[in-house]
C-alpha cells in the first residue's frame, strides 16, 4: 500500500482545495442563518478565488498523480483558470438572482462548488475512470440546480437533464468498457500506447472512441445530442443556465480534447469524418433553430449549441500532428472568448427577467438602448462576438477558428462555419433591432455583481479583442506539451 | 512686354481671356447682381462679350501679321495620365480667330439688344435675379462657346461642345416654369431637356469618335491627329471613317440635322435674343466649324465625305418643307435655321469649307437680325396686347390675361383651344410695316440676304455652296436649290402674313416699335446683312475669306462666279418670293382665314404643319420603349425579381425556410418578422415541422441521441 | 460445445428474457422485479467471470439497495400504471427500429469485424479467494485511492443533491 | 471455454434493450431502470474483458459504476419525487411545457 | 506615446476622443453634443491636412508606415500595419472631408438621441479611415467588418419608415460577402507562412503562384472570395438590391457615407487587393467585370429613370456610377484606373452633395416624391442652382468633376488590352446619355415647370447658411476637379503605374 505523496496532492491541489472548502462550508453553512446566505456565497467565491490562486501559480507546472490518473500540465491549468473563473461568475450571477427570486439556499453554492470542482477533475484526469467520475461529479450537481427553483418548469428540466444525462453517460461507461476490452487499461497513456503498438482490435477501440463522443457531445451540446440543451437552459434557473452554460461546455470539450488527443491520435482517421459530420451538423442546426425563437432563452441556448458546433471545427483535425496544437489552441481560445460572451449576455438576460419568467421574450428588450444605454451597448457587444463580428472576442476566437479548420484541410467546415455564422447574425442583431429600433418601456434590475459582471465581460470582450495575443499564448503553451 | 513689341509679334497672350473676361463678367453678376440695376447688369454682362470682342480682334489682327502661323497658347495642364495628355490650350489661327469674331461680335450686339429685350419681355415680372440670370447664363455661354472655338484639342472643344449645351439649357428653360405662351406648363422645361438629352446623344458619338481617335491616332491634340491620321488611312481607312461618322453624330445633334435636329424648333421656347445667339448665330454653327477644323481627317474619306454631305442637304430641303407650313414666327426662322445648317453641312461635306464658313458667317449675321427683328415684332405686338388689355381693365396681370384671351378669341388658327394671345403666330399679325417702320425694313434686309437675293450676304455665300455643289455632286445641287426656292417661298410667305396687308388682330393694330436699344444692334446686323458677301467675293484676288483660312485648312481654290448658277438660283428666289406674293400677298390673310396652301397642297401641307410627325415618330419608336423599359427594369426586374424575389423571397426565404418563423404565433409582429411576411404556407408547413422536432419529448431527444450513435456506427461499419 | 458455454447460453437467454420483461411490462412493479431478476443473472455472471466480490455487490446494491428504493417509491407514487396516451405515435416504431439496427450493428461489429480471439476460461479457483479480494482491496486503495475518494464525494453530492430537492427550504417559496 | 464475444455480444444486447426502454416507455422510473439495465450491460463487458486481461482495473471500475448509479438513484428518485409532488403525475410525456 | 503621435494611427483614432468626450456629455445637451462631434471630426480633418502635407506624391509605395507587431505568436504574424499611398490618400482625404460635412448635416436632422447618433458616426469615422489605411489583411478585415455596425444603427435608428428591414437587409448582405473574403484571407495566411500583411503577401505570392503551391484556379477562387465582399460592397450589379433599400431608409448624413465613403471601400478593395494578390485572376477576369460594370452602368440607369423617389433615384444612379469605377478599374490601364479612383472621389462628392440636398428640402416637406414637386427654383434659387451643379456634376458635364472621371474611365476602358473589346466602353457611354436622361428628369421635375403640390402649399426656405456652407465645399472641390484635376492624377499616377506594372498583361 503506497501512500499518497507530496507530488500527487500538488498534481490535484487546486481541485482538493475546492473539494475541502465545499465540504467545510457544507458545514458551516449549516450555521448561517437563512437571511444571512450571502455569506455562504461570498465564502464560496473566496474559496474559489483561493483555488483560482493556487491554480495561477501552477502555470507552468507538470506532473503526474494518483497512479498518472490525474495530470497536471499546461492544458489543465488554463482550463482549471478558465473554470474557476466561470464559477466566481457563476456565482456573481446567483447573487441577486437568487434572493430576487426567493430561492436563497446555501446548498446552492456549495452545489456550485462541487461542480466547479468536478469540472477541474475533467480538465486533470488522464484516465477514464477518472473521466468518469468527473463527468458524474460535475453533472449531478447541475442535475440538482436545474431543479433547484423548484418551480415546474425548474423541475421539468432537472429531470430531462437528468434522464438523459443519465442515458449518455450509459454510452460513456459502454465505450470505456470497448476501450478497456481493446487495450487492457483505462489510463489514456496506456491506451495510446497500446494503440500505436497495434496489437489491439482497432475497431472495438474505435467504436468505444465514438461512444465516448457521444457522451462528450452530450455534454457540449453538440448535434444530434443537442435536444436538452434548450428545454433545460429555459427551465433552469437563469443564474445557473449561465453557469451551466460555459462551465459544463468547458469541461466537457477539454476532456475530450485531452482525451482524443492522448489517447486516439491513431484513430484519427475514422474520427475526423465523424468529428466533421457533427461539427457540421451542430452548427447548422443551432443556428437554424435559433432563428425562430422567440425566447431569449432558448435564442441563447441555441446559440449555445451552434457555438459547439464551431468549437468542434477546431477539433476535427486534432490528428494532425503538424495543426492539432494550434487547432486545439484555437479551441481553448474560442472557449474563453465564448464563455466571456456567455456569462455577459447571460448577465443581461438575468438583469431583465421578471419573476414568472416574464421578460424572457426577445420583444421584452425592445426599448433598452433608450432607457439603459450602457446596458444596451453591453447586450451588442456580446451579440456582436457572438456573431464573431470586429472588434470583439468572438471575431478573434472565429478567426482561429477558421484558420485552424483551413490549416487542416476542410475549407468546406470552415465555409459551412462561415455561413451559419451569417444565419447566426440574423437572429442575434434581433435583439439589437429590439433594443435599438423599437420602442419599448424595460425595467431592470440594478444589481452590484451583475453590473460588475456585465460590465467586466464587455469590456473584456472588446479589449481583450485587440491585444489577444497572451491569451493566445496562454492557449498555445497550454496545448504545446 | 512692350506694347510696340506684341503690336509687332501678337496679342497671343490675351487668349485665355477670350474665356476668363465672361467668366468674369458672369461672376460680377452672380455676386454683385442683387444690388445692381438692371442697366448695370447687361452693361457688365455686354462688356464684357464686347471685351471678349476686342481680343479677338486683337487676336485676329495678330494671325494676320504672323502670316497665318497657327500658334498655341497654353494656359493650364488638365490632365495628364500615361500618354493622355490633355491641356488647357488654346488655339489661335485663322479658322478660331473667324469663330471668335463671329462669335463675340453677333454676341456682343444681342448682349445690347437682351438689355432691352428682356426689360420688355412680358413674362418677366420684375422678378429679383432673373434678369441678371439671363446675363449670367449669356455670359457662360460665351465663354463656353470661345473654349469651342479656340480649344487646341478635341477634348477641349469638346467642354465646350457640352458646355454650350448647358447653356442652351438653361437658356431655352429659361421661363421654365411656363410655355411659350406664359401659361404654367412643363413646356419649356421639356423643350430645354429635349435640348440636352438630345445634344447628349450627339456627344455620345463626339466621345466615340474620340476614343477611336485617341487609341488609333495617339492623340486628342489637333495637329497631332492630323499629323498621324494620313498613315493610319492607309493602313486601316476604316478607322478614319468610323472617326468621321462618329463625329457626324456629334455635328447632327450640334448642329441640327437629320436625323438629331428635332431639338431646335422646341428651343424657340428660350427668349428670343437666345434663338439668334444661339440657335441660330454661334451654337448651331459649332457642328460646321468642327468639320471644317477636322477637314485634314474629312479629306481622307471620301465616302464620309459624301454621307456628311447627304446629310446636309437631305436637311436643308426637309427642314425648308417644314417651314413653310409653320405660323410661327420664330418657328419659321428655327426651320430656315435648321436648312441653312443643312446647306453649311453640306458645304462643308463637299469639301467646300471655305464656303461653309462663309455662309456660316453670314448665315450668323442675317439669322441673328432675322430673330431679333421677330423678337422686336413680337415685342410689338406684346406691347400692342398689353396696352390694349391696360387700356380695357385695371386688374393685375392675371386677370389682363383672360380678358385678353376674350378680346382675341377670335383670331383664326387651329390650335387656339387654350385662348390665350399668342404674339408669335403670324396670323395674329398683318400690316406691320405700318406701326413698326424700322423693324420691317430690317427684317426687310435679313430676308432678303437669307433668300439669296443679290448683291445681299446670302446670294454669294449660297451661290458659292451651289457652285461647289454643281460641280462635285449633281444630286446635292439640285436639292440645295429647290431648298433654296423653299426658303425664299417661306421667307417671302413671312414677309407677306408679317408685315402686309392688314392688321387682324387688335393687338396687331395697336403695336409699337421697340425702342433704340434693341434696334440700333439690329441696324449692325443689317448693314453686315447687306454687306457682308463682300468677306469673300467670287472674283480673282476677292478670295477674302478663302486666302485667309487657307492659312488653317490649307489653300483652297477660289471659284469664280458662275453666271449659271447664280442666275437660276437669283431666278428661282425671285419666283419663290413672286408665287408667295399670289398666294399671301395679292390676298392677303384675313382673320381666322385658314391657310390659302392648305387647300391645294392637302395632306402635303398638314405634313409640313405638323413636321412631318417625326416628333410623334420619335415618341413612338424611342422615348416610349424607353419609359417602359425603365419601368419595366425598375418595377419588373428590380423591384419584383430582384428585390422582392431573388431577395426577399428566395434568400431571405430560404433562410427561413428550415426554420420556423413563429409566424403562427406572432402573426402580428411587426418590422422584423414583415421581413418574412411574405412567404406562403408551403414554407410555413417545413419551417413548423422542423422545429417540431424540438417537441418536448424526452423520450424523442433520447431517439436523437442514439440515431446518432446509430449513424457513428453505421458509418464504422460502410468506412 | 462445453458445458460452460451451455451454461451461458441458458443464462444469456435468461438475462435477454428479464431484460425484455422489463421492457414490456405494463405494471412497473413487475419491471422493476424483472430487473432485479436481470441484476441477479448479471452477478452469476460475475461469478462466473471470476468477480466474486462484484457478483457480491451486484446483489447487495443493486438489487438489493437499489431496486427497493425503486419499487418503494413506485409504490409510494402510485405509479405502476400510467394511463395509455398516444402522444408520439412514430416514437415506439422508430425506437423499436432503431434499437434493432443498434442491434444488428453492434453485433456486425463485435462478431464479424472486431473479433477478439480471446476466449474465458472457467472460473480459476484462485480468483475466487480471499487472496484475491485482499489484492483487490489493495489495487483499490494504492493505485484507484483517488477515485474512491472522488466516489465519496460523488455520494456525499448526491445526498446534499437529494436533500436539497426534496426538502422544503424555510422561507422558500413553494 | 466462452468466447469473450458471447459476453460482449450479450451485454451488446442487454444494452442495446435499455436504450431502446429509455426511447419507448413513459414511466421515468422505468426509463431510469432501463438506464440501469444499460449500465448493466457495460459492467458485463467491463467484468469479461477484465477476466481477459486478468487484472482488477476492470473490476474496479465496475465497482465505481455501480457506486455511481446509487448517486444517481438518489438524485433521480428525489427529482422525480419532487416532480410527481408538483405535477401529480410522473408520465413523461407530460413533461413538455418545455419545447420548440 | 509614439504609437499613438504616428500621424496614421493619430488620425485614424482620434475620433474615438471625441467618442469618449461624448460618453461623458449628458445626452440632453444635444448642441454641445453636436459641437463636440463636429469639432471632433474638423480636428480629424486638419490632421488629415497635416498627414497629407507629409505625403510624398513622387514616391509610389506605402508611405507613412506604421508598423508593430501585434498578434505575434506561434505561427501568427499579425502586424498592426497601417499606411498611405497612391491608391488611398484620396479616400482618406474624402473620409476626413465628408465626415464633417455630414455631421453638419444633421445639425437640425437629428434630434432625437443625438448623443447615440454622434458615437455611432465618429466611430463610423474611424472604421472607414482603418479600411483605407491598413495593410495587414486581419486588420483590414476587422475595419471592414467594423463599418457594419455604426452603419447598421445608423440606418435601423435614425432611418425611415422600412429602416429595420433595410439595416438588418444590409448588413446581412455586406456580412455575406465578407464571409468568403474572410476565408480567403485565412488561406493565404497559411500558405504564406502566417503573414498577412499586404507588402510581404506581394513579395512571396509570386513565388506561390510560380511554383504552383497555390494553382491558378485557386488564385481565381481566391479572387473571387475577394471579389464577393467587394461587389456587394460596391455595388456591383447584380448585388446591388441592398442598396436602394439603405439608401433610402438611411438618413440624410447616412446616406452621404454611404454612397461617399461606404461604397467606395468595395472599389478601393478591388484595387487594392484584388488587382495586387491576384494579378493573373484579375487580367483573366478583367471582360467579365467589365461586363458586369457595364450592364450595372445600363440598367442603373435605366432603373433611375422610374424612380418616383428622388433618393432612390440617385441611390440607383450609385448603381450606374459605380458601374463606372469598376469598369475602370478593370480597363487595367493608367487611364482607366486613375480614372476610376479619381471617380470614386467624384462619386463621393457630387453624389454626397446631392444626398445632402434632397436631405435639406426633405427636412422642410417631408416628402421625397418627385411628383409632388415642382417650379421648386423659382423658390430657392440657392438651393436649385447647387442642385444643378451636383446634378451636372453627377452627370458629367465637362468643367465639372464627374466627367473627368467618366471620360479618363471610359477612354481607358475603350482602348483596355484587358478588357479587350471596345464594346463596353461604347455601351457604357450610351449610359452617359442616360445619366442625362434622368438627372435631367430628376431636375427638371423637382425645379423646373410649374409650381406643385409641395412647392404650392408649402411656406418654404431656401437654403439657410449653415446648409449653404455644408454643401459649398463639395461644390467647389467639384470645379477644381473639373477644371484642374492635375493636382489629383498626380497623386495617383506613381502607385497606379506601380499597380499595373505587376501585372501580367
Amino acid at each position: 500500500m503506497t501512500t499518497p505523496t507530496y507530488t500527487d496532492f500538488y498534481t490535484l491541489l487546486p481541485y482538493l482545495i475546492l473539494t475541502v472548502w465545499a465540504c467545510v462550508l457544507l458545514l458551516v453553512d449549516l450555521f448561517i442563518p437563512v437571511g444571512r446566505k450571502g455569506i455562504t456565497a461570498f465564502l464560496a467565491a473566496l474559496g474559489i478565488a483561493v483555488t483560482l490562486g493556487f491554480s495561477i501559480t501552477q502555470i507552468g507546472a507538470e506532473s503526474v498523480g494518483f497512479s498518472s490518473m490525474v495530470a497536471l500540465d499546461g492544458f489543465s491549468t488554463f482550463a482549471n483558470i478558465l473554470l474557476l473563473s466561470s464559477g466566481l461568475f457563476g456565482i456573481a450571477l446567483a447573487y441577486g438572482y437568487t434572493q430576487r427570486f426567493n430561492m436563497v439556499r446555501g446548498e446552492y453554492y456549495i452545489l456550485l462548488l462541487f461542480s466547479v470542482s468536478g469540472m477541474m477533475l475533467m480538465a486533470q484526469a488522464n484516465d477514464l475512470i477518472i473521466v468518469f467520475l468527473a463527468l458524474e461529479l460535475l453533472s449531478i450537481p447541475l442535475y440538482v440546480l436545474s431543479a433547484i427553483s423548484r418551480k415546474l418548469t425548474s423541475e421539468e428540466s432537472g429531470v430531462k437533464y437528468f434522464l438523459l444525462g443519465a442515458f449518455a453517460s450509459g454510452f460513456v461507461v459502454y465505450g470505456t468498457a470497448l476501450i478497456f476490452g481493446a487495450t487492457g487499461s483505462t489510463n489514456l497513456a496506456a491506451i495510446f500506447a497500446q494503440a500505436a503498438a497495434g496489437v489491439t482490435s482497432g475497431l472495438l477501440l474505435t467504436i468505444g472512441a465514438a461512444l465516448l463522443l457521444v457522451g462528450f457531445g452530450f455534454k457540449v451540446a453538440a448535434a444530434p445530442f443537442h435536444m436538452w440543451t434548450p428545454d433545460v437552459y429555459q427551465g433552469a434557473p437563469t443564474s445557473v443556465t449561465a453557469f451551466m452554460a460555459a462551465g459544463a461546455k468547458i469541461a466537457g470539450f477539454v476532456a475530450l480534447f485531452r482525451v482524443f488527443a492522448t489517447a486516439f491520435p491513431s484513430l484519427a482517421p475514422e474520427l475526423t469524418t465523424i468529428l466533421w459530420a457533427l461539427s457540421a451538423v451542430t452548427m447548422i442546426l443551432g443556428n437554424l433553430t435559433a432563428i425562430s425563437q422567440t425566447n431569449i432563452k432558448r435564442m441563447l441556448a441555441y446559440s449555445a449549441i451552434a457555438h459547439a458546433g464551431y468549437i468542434l471545427m477546431a477539433f476535427v483535425p486534432y490528428g494532425n500532428a503538424k495543426v492539432a496544437p494550434t487547432a486545439i489552441a484555437a479551441g481553448l481560445f474560442y472557449l474563453v472568448a465564448y464563455a466571456v460572451s456567455n456569462f455577459g449576455s447571460w448577465g443581461v438576460v438575468i438583469a431583465l427577467e421578471k419573476a414568472e419568467g416574464k421578460g424572457l421574450e426577445i420583444e421584452d428588450y425592445a426599448g433598452l438602448a433608450k432607457k439603459y444605454p450602457a446596458l444596451a451597448a453591453a447586450m451588442t457587444v456580446f451579440m456582436l462576438s457572438l456573431i464573431g463580428f470586429p472588434p470583439t472576442l468572438g471575431m478573434v476566437g472565429k478567426f482561429y477558428l477558421f484558420r485552424s479548420a483551413l490549416a487542416g484541410g476542410f475549407p468546406g467546415l470552415a465555409l459551412i462555419g462561415l455561413v451559419t455564422s451569417l444565419l447566426s447574425a440574423y437572429y442575434y442583431l434581433r435583439v439589437v433591432v429590439n433594443m435599438y429600433m423599437k420602442e419599448g418601456d424595460p425595467e431592470i434590475e440594478r444589481e452590484p455583481w451583475l453590473a460588475l459582471t456585465t460590465g467586466f465581460t464587455a469590456i473584456a470582450t472588446v479589449v481583450v479583442s485587440f491585444v489577444p495575443q497572451f491569451l493566445f499564448m496562454l492557449a498555445y503553451t497550454a496545448v504545446m506539451r | 512686354m512692350h506694347l510696340s513689341e506684341t503690336i509687332n509679334t501678337g496679342f497671343y497672350f490675351l487668349a485665355p481671356g477670350l474665356v476668363l473676361v465672361p467668366l468674369l463678367g458672369l461672376l460680377i453678376n452672380a455676386i454683385f447682381g442683387k444690388s445692381f440695376s438692371e442697366k448695370m447688369v447687361g452693361t457688365v454682362a455686354s462688356l464684357a462679350s464686347g471685351t471678349a470682342f476686342v481680343i479677338s480682334v486683337l487676336l485676329a489682327y495678330s494671325v494676320s501679321i504672323n502670316h497665318g502661323h497657327t500658334v498655341s497658347v497654353p494656359f493650364a495642364e488638365w490632365i495628364h495620365i500615361g500618354n493622355l495628355k490633355l491641356d488647357w490650350t488654346f488655339r489661335v489661327d485663322s479658322l478660331s480667330a473667324t469663330m471668335m469674331l463671329v462669335v463675340s461680335g453677333v454676341g456682343t450686339l444681342i448682349h445690347i439688344y437682351a438689355i432691352g429685350y428682356m426689360h420688355e419681355d412680358v413674362r418677366f415680372k420684375h422678378e429679383e435675379g432673373r434678369f441678371t440670370r439671363f446675363f449670367i447664363y449669356l455670359n457662360l455661354f460665351i465663354a463656353a462657346m470661345m473654349i469651342l472655338v479656340s480649344g487646341d484639342s478635341y477634348l477641349m472643344l469638346f467642354v465646350g461642345w457640352e458646355g454650350v449645351g448647358l447653356c442652351s439649357f438653361l437658356l431655352i428653360g429659361f421661363w421654365y416654369e411656363m410655355d411659350t405662351l406664359a401659361r404654367p406648363s412643363w413646356a419649356n422645361s421639356n423643350a430645354a431637356k429635349k435640348a440636352f438629352i438630345t445634344n447628349r446623344v450627339g456627344d455620345f458619338g463626339f466621345l466615340m469618335a474620340g476614343f477611336l481617335m485617341f487609341w488609333h491616332l495617339g492623340s486628342f491634340q489637333f495637329d497631332e491627329v492630323f499629323k498621324a491620321a494620313p498613315a493610319i488611312a492607309h493602313e486601316s481607312p476604316w478607322i478614319i471613317v468610323a472617326i468621321t461618322l462618329f463625329m457626324l453624330v456629334g455635328v447632327a445633334g450640334k448642329s441640327a440635322q437629320i436625323p438629331l435636329y428635332i431639338w431646335l424648333p422646341d428651343a424657340m421656347a428660350g427668349p428670343t435674343p437666345v434663338s439668334a445667339l444661339i440657335h441660330a448665330a454661334t451654337m448651331v454653327t459649332a457642328g460646321v466649324y468642327l468639320v471644317t477644323r477636322s477637314a485634314p481627317l474629312y479629306t481622307l474619306v471620301p465616302q464620309a465625305q459624301y454621307i456628311v454631305a447627304m446629310v446636309g442637304a437631305t436637311t436643308a430641303l426637309f427642314a425648308a418643307t417644314i417651314a413653310v407650313g409653320q405660323y410661327d414666327i420664330k418657328k419659321v426662322l428655327a426651320y430656315s435655321t435648321i436648312s441653312q445648317l443643312g446647306f453649311m453641312v453640306a458645304a462643308v461635306g463637299m469639301g467646300a469649307y471655305v464656303a461653309g464658313m462663309f455662309h456660316l458667317i453670314t448665315h450668323a449675321f442675317f439669322k441673328a437680325l432675322l430673330f431679333l427683328s421677330a423678337g422686336s415684332v413680337i415685342l410689338g405686338l406684346e406691347r400692342g396686347h398689353h396696352a390694349l388689355a391696360h387700356h380695357g381693365h385695371d386688374d393685375h396681370s392675371k386677370g389682363k390675361k383672360k380678358e385678353a384671351k376674350k378680346v382675341e378669341s377670335g383670331h383664326g388658327g387651329h390650335d387656339d383651344h387654350d385662348e390665350v394671345f399668342d404674339p408669335g403666330d403670324m396670323r395674329n399679325m398683318g400690316g406691320l410695316r405700318k406701326t413698326m417702320p424700322v423693324t420691317f425694313w430690317l427684317y426687310m434686309a435679313g430676308t432678303l440676304a437669307l433668300a439669296g437675293i443679290f448683291p445681299f450676304a446670302g446670294f454669294w455665300s449660297k451661290d458659292e455652296i451651289l457652285l461647289d455643289a454643281k460641280l462635285h455632286f449633281t444630286s446635292i445641287y439640285w436639292q440645295l436649290s429647290i431648298a433654296a426656292f423653299f426658303t425664299a417661298f417661306y421667307m417671302g410667305r413671312q414677309i407677306w402674313m408679317v408685315f402686309f396687308g392688314e392688321a387682324r388682330t387688335d393687338a396687331a393694330k395697336h403695336a409699337e416699335e421697340s425702342p433704340r436699344v434693341m434696334t440700333v444692334p439690329l441696324m449692325v446686323l443689317a448693314v453686315l446683312s447687306v454687306a457682308g458677301g463682300a468677306l469673300n467675293l467670287p472674283f480673282e484676288g476677292f478670295h477674302n475669306l478663302g486666302h485667309w483660312l487657307s492659312y488653317t485648312i490649307g489653300e483652297v481654290e477660289g471659284l469664280p462666279l458662275n453666271l449659271g448658277v447664280a442666275g437660276i438660283s437669283t431666278v428661282l428666289a425671285l419666283l419663290a418670293i413672286f408665287i408667295s406674293w399670289l398666294i399671301y400677298g395679292r390676298n392677303p390673310l384675313k382673320t381666322g382665314q385658314v391657310d390659302p396652301l392648305k387647300k391645294p397642297l392637302g395632306f402635303v401641307f398638314t405634313g409640313m404643319e405638323n413636321k412631318w410627325f417625326v416628333d410623334e415618330g420619335y415618341g413612338v419608336l424611342i422615348i416610349k420603349p424607353f419609359k417602359w423599359l425603365s419601368q419595366f427594369l425598375a418595377d419588373v426586374v428590380d423591384w419584383k425579381f430582384w428585390h422582392d424575389f431573388v431577395h426577399d423571397t428566395v434568400i431571405a426565404g430560404t433562410y427561413n425556410w428550415i426554420s420556423e418563423v413563429a409566424l403562427s404565433r406572432y402573426a402580428d409582429q411587426k418590422g422584423i418578422d414583415a421581413f418574412f411576411n411574405s412567404w406562403g404556407d408551403f414554407t410555413n408547413w417545413l419551417s413548423g415541422n422542423v422545429r417540431k422536432i424540438q417537441n418536448g419529448f424526452v423520450r424523442s431527444y433520447a431517439l436523437s441521441v442514439l440515431l446518432g450513435v446509430v449513424l457513428i456506427l453505421g458509418y464504422l461499419i460502410l468506412k | 460445445m462445453n458445458s460452460e458455454l451451455i451454461v451461458f447460453l441458458v443464462l444469456s437467454l435468461v438475462a435477454i428474457a428479464t431484460a425484455l420483461g422489463m421492457l414490456f411490462s405494463k405494471n412497473a412493479v413487475y419491471s422493476a422485479l424483472f430487473l432485479v431478476l436481470n441484476f441477479v443473472t448479471v452477478a452469476v455472471f460475475y461469478l462466473l467471470l471470476g468477480a466474486p466480490f462484484l457478483a457480491m455487490s451486484q446483489i447487495t446494491v443493486y438489487a438489493g439497495a437499489i431496486m427497493v428504493l425503486f419499487l418503494f417509491v413506485i409504490m409510494l407514487l402510485g405509479a405502476e400504471n400510467l394511463k395509455p396516451s398516444n402522444a408520439l405515435p412514430w416514437q415506439k416504431p422508430l425506437a423499436i427500429l432503431l434499437s434493432v439496427i443498434l442491434g444488428v450493428e453492434a453485433t456486425y461489429l463485435l462478431l464479424a469485424r472486431a473479433r477478439s480471439s480471446l476466449s474465458v476460461t472457467s472460473p480459476d479457483a484462485a480468483l475466487n479467494t480471499m487472496d484475491s479480494l485482499r489484492n483487490m482491496a489493495e489495487t483499490l486503495f494504492s493505485q484507484f485511492l483517488l477515485p474512491f475518494e472522488i466516489t465519496s464525494i460523488l455520494l456525499l453530492v448526491a445526498m446534499v443533491g437529494a436533500v436539497v430537492l426534496t426538502r422544503a427550504e424555510k422561507g422558500a417559496a413553494k | 471455454m466462452v468466447p469473450v464475444d458471447y459476453y460482449i455480444i450479450l451485454s451488446a444486447i442487454l444494452f442495446t434493450i435499455g436504450a431502446l426502454g429509455v426511447l419507448s416507455r413513459r414511466n421515468p422510473l422505468i426509463i431510469f431502470m432501463s438506464i440501469e439495465l444499460m449500465l448493466n450491460a457495460a459492467n458485463l463487458a467491463f467484468v469479461a474483458f477484465a477476466r481477459v486481461y486478468e487484472t482488477f482495473s476492470g473490476q474496479i471500475f465496475v465497482f465505481f459504476v455501480i457506486a455511481v448509479a446509487a448517486a444517481e438513484v438518489a438524485v433521480g428518485l428525489a427529482l422525480i419525487v419532487e416532480i410527481f409532488k408538483s405535477k401529480k403525475n410522473i408520465n413523461i410525456d407530460e413533461m413538455n411545457s418545455l419545447k420548440g | 506615446m509614439e504609437f499613438l503621435l504616428q500621424p496614421l494611427t493619430l488620425l485614424t483614432f482620434l475620433p474615438l476622443v471625441g467618442v469618449l468626450v461624448l460618453l461623458f456629455i449628458n445626452a440632453e445637451q444635444k448642441s454641445a453634443i453636436r459641437w463636440t462631434a463636429l469639432g471632433t471630426s474638423l480636428v480629424t480633418f486638419v490632421v488629415s491636412l497635416w498627414v497629407f502635407s507629409m505625403f510624398d506624391k513622387s514616391n509610389p509605395d506605402l508611405q507613412l508606415e506604421a508598423k508593430y507587431a501585434w498578434i505575434h505568436v506561434a505561427g501568427w504574424n499579425i502586424y498592426y500595419y497601417i499606411a498611405v499611398d497612391g491608391l488611398s490618400i484620396l479616400l482618406v482625404m474624402l473620409t476626413t472631408f465628408l465626415t464633417p460635412i455630414s455631421i453638419l448635416s444633421t445639425w437640425k436632422a437629428v434630434d432625437e438621441r443625438v448623443k447615440d447618433f454622434m458615437i455611432f458616426f465618429l466611430l463610423l469615422e474611424v472604421g472607414m479611415m482603418g479600411v483605407f489605411v491598413a495593410q495587414d489583411l486581419f486588420l483590414f478585415y476587422i475595419f471592414w467588418e467594423f463599418t457594419l455596425v455604426p452603419m447598421y444603427f445608423l440606418i435601423g435608428i435614425w432611418g425611415g419608415p422600412r429602416r429595420v428591414y433595410a439595416s438588418i437587409k444590409f448588413f446581412l448582405y455586406t456580412m455575406a460577402g465578407s464571409i468568403l473574403m474572410l476565408l480567403a484571407i485565412i488561406y493565404l495566411g497559411i500558405q504564406a507562412q502566417n503573414t498577412f500583411n499586404v507588402p510581404d503577401l506581394l513579395v512571396r505570392l509570386p513565388d506561390l503562384y510560380a511554383t504552383g503551391q497555390i494553382p491558378s484556379n485557386v488564385q481565381m477562387l481566391l479572387f473571387i472570395a475577394f471579389t464577393a465582399a467587394f461587389a456587394i460592397k460596391v455595388p456591383m450589379w447584380p448585388l446591388h438590391s441592398w442598396l436602394p433599400d439603405a439608401h433610402v431608409e438611411a438618413p440624410t448624413a447616412g446616406s452621404v457615407i454611404l454612397a461617399g465613403v461606404l461604397l467606395k471601400m468595395g472599389t478601393y478593395g478591388f484595387l487594392r487587393f484584388n488587382m495586387q494578390l491576384f494579378p493573373e485572376a484579375t487580367v483573366k477576369a478583367a471582360p467579365v467585370i467589365a461586363l458586369l460594370a457595364t450592364i450595372g452602368i445600363i440598367y442603373g440607369a435605366a432603373v433611375s429613370y422610374a424612380q418616383a423617389d428622388v433618393k432612390k433615384l440617385v441611390a440607383y444612379s450609385s448603381v450606374s456610377h459605380l458601374g463606372f469605377v469598376m469598369l475602370g478599374l478593370f480597363a487595367l490601364n493608367a487611364e482607366g484606373v486613375s480614372g476610376a479612383i479619381l471617380q470614386m472621389i467624384n462619386h463621393g462628392l457630387s453624389t454626397g452633395a446631392l444626398f445632402l440636398l434632397i436631405g435639406m428640402i426633405y427636412e422642410q416637406t417631408h416628402t421625397r416624391e418627385i411628383k409632388v414637386y415642382g417650379g421648386l427654383w423659382k423658390i430657392t434659387p440657392v438651393f436649385g442652382t447647387l442642385m444643378l451643379i451636383a446634378s451636372l456634376s453627377s452627370m458629367g458635364l465637362p468643367g465639372l468633376n464627374g466627367f473627368v472621371g467618366e471620360f479618363t474611365i471610359l477612354l481607358g476602358a475603350f482602348g483596355s488590352k484587358a478588357i479587350g473589346s471596345p464594346w463596353y466602353a461604347g455601351l457604357s457611354a450610351l449610359g452617359v446619355i442616360m445619366a442625362a436622361v434622368y438627372i435631367l428628369y430628376m431636375f427638371q421635375k423637382v425645379f423646373l415647370g410649374p409650381a406643385g403640390e409641395i412647392t404650392h402649399h408649402h411656406e418654404l426656405k431656401d437654403l439657410n447658411w449653415r446648409e449653404i456652407v455644408t454643401v459649398l465645399p463639395l461644390v467647389i472641390f467639384m470645379f477644381w476637379i473639373g477644371l484642374y484635376p492635375k493636382p489629383f492624377f498626380e497623386i495617383l499616377a506613381p502607385a497606379v503605374e506601380k499597380l499595373l506594372s505587376a501585372l501580367p498583361l
